[in-house]
């Protein structure tokens, strides 16, 4: 089980939380489960496509876990993200984040989600009823630090 | 020289592939390139000031210099998650 | 499988994400899970004990949820405590609480663990390498607007 | 009257049980029961300030009167998490 993924199969997060516990040493694991909601701005969806820069956006995962590390030293951080066709209710993507204490498995967690957001090239095509739509988030900028340090202060660091 | 255009999401959609082979100057920036790409699908346009770019899977700038057989990918913006 | 328990069983997480998953409704799934520390303050743990004034305890664990769903309305969350003999790296808490959007996913899951440290009558008895010590947290009072406050604060709502 | 004690934690160590039956004089309140527990196991006296209480399995305060056949509990303070 590698800390990062970008897979076409469904997504489990039980292997993330075995991966980030730290065998007895980590006592705060925090996770995210980011699934398929059947509705967005009114419209009522029926499924979701992503798509993504494979390789890029594997290296994007491992920039952020990296982040993550450098930001609260000794959390452990893990990150899968699902593409291709998605039903209601499937999980697009899964983070696990373990430390000492729970403070900092909170803020790490919610960094990974965060910075995802922000830089990881993967795109969202929701299909709903009566059309479909590229979901256009944000300009990816991997340098801009005050968008890493938006992350961390919605991290609640 | 040749380099290899990978597109996504709307800008696959407006070219109707992934994929694009084109040659291009020696010493031509990603800039170049996608101000070539915009002329040849002007609805591309619109992305002028929200796009980003990536050289042989790797993040890169706007003035990057291309060299032979570069893969040079082009990123709308994103929504992962 | 109720929405809070304290209970001598091992935890399991995935029932309370199904349980919170609205089958659709809710995009934003967050948990965490709380697990025995090998190490505290400077001692070498071998084990824990918990111990639950139980009937009480429950009322306030479904208090908090309460609670939770009233700060963040829409929001829904489970949590189960273990009780008893477990050994490191086993589960002590297990929560879920799940939103439409992350922003409050995150808030109240925080929020019931906060508020758990605060007024759920269990008490933590910890074995290390050289003798045993209960574990004294918090005065326990519901009704203290204060520290229920500061646990919202802390959830970074 | 008489009363359920319930002990937790370092109460119950002390005590050297987690369940006391007591009589008390009617129209005591959780306060007069602690105080006569103390009397009875001095080394309590430390709680004095951080005590919670509990009648028949709800959130009482220490002024609450009790009734014959009451469990009144006393939470030392709590580490659950």
């Amino acid at each position: 089980m590698r800390a990062v993924a970008v897979t076409p199969d469904p997504l489990q997060l039980e292997p993330l939380l075995c991966l980030v516990a730290d065998g007895g040493g980590h006592g705060a694991i925090v996770s995210f489960v980011g699934t398929v909601r059947d509705n967005n701005l009114q419209r009522r969806v029926t499924h979701l496509e992503y798509e993504a820069y494979e390789p890029l956006a594997v290296k994007a995962l491992e920039q952020i876990v990296e982040e993550a590390g450098a930001q609260w030293p000794g959390i452990r951080a893990a990150v899968h993200h699902r593409t291709g066709r998605l039903a209601i209710g499937e999980a697009s993507i899964v983070i696990a984040a373990a430390s000492a204490h729970r403070a900092n498995a909170f803020a790490a967690c919610r960094y990974v989600i965060e910075r995802v957001k922000q830089i990881v090239p993967i795109w969202k095509h929701e299909f709903f009823e009566g059309g479909e739509v590229w979901i256009e988030g944000a300009t990816v900028n991997p340098t801009d630090e005050a968008a890493r340090l938006e992350a961390v202060r919605r991290s609640c660091a | 020289m040749r380099v290899t255009v990978r597109l996504f999401a709307r800008l696959r959609d407006i070219a109707g592939t992934s994929d694009l082979a084109r040659d291009v100057p020696a010493g031509s920036t990603a800039a170049d390139v996608w101000r070539a790409l915009v002329m040849e699908f002007p609805e591309m346009a619109r992305y002028d000031s929200s796009i980003s770019t990536a050289v042989n899977a790797d993040y890169a700038k706007m003035t990057t210099s291309l060299a032979d057989n570069d893969e040079i990918a082009f990123l709308p913006p994103v929504s992962g998650g």
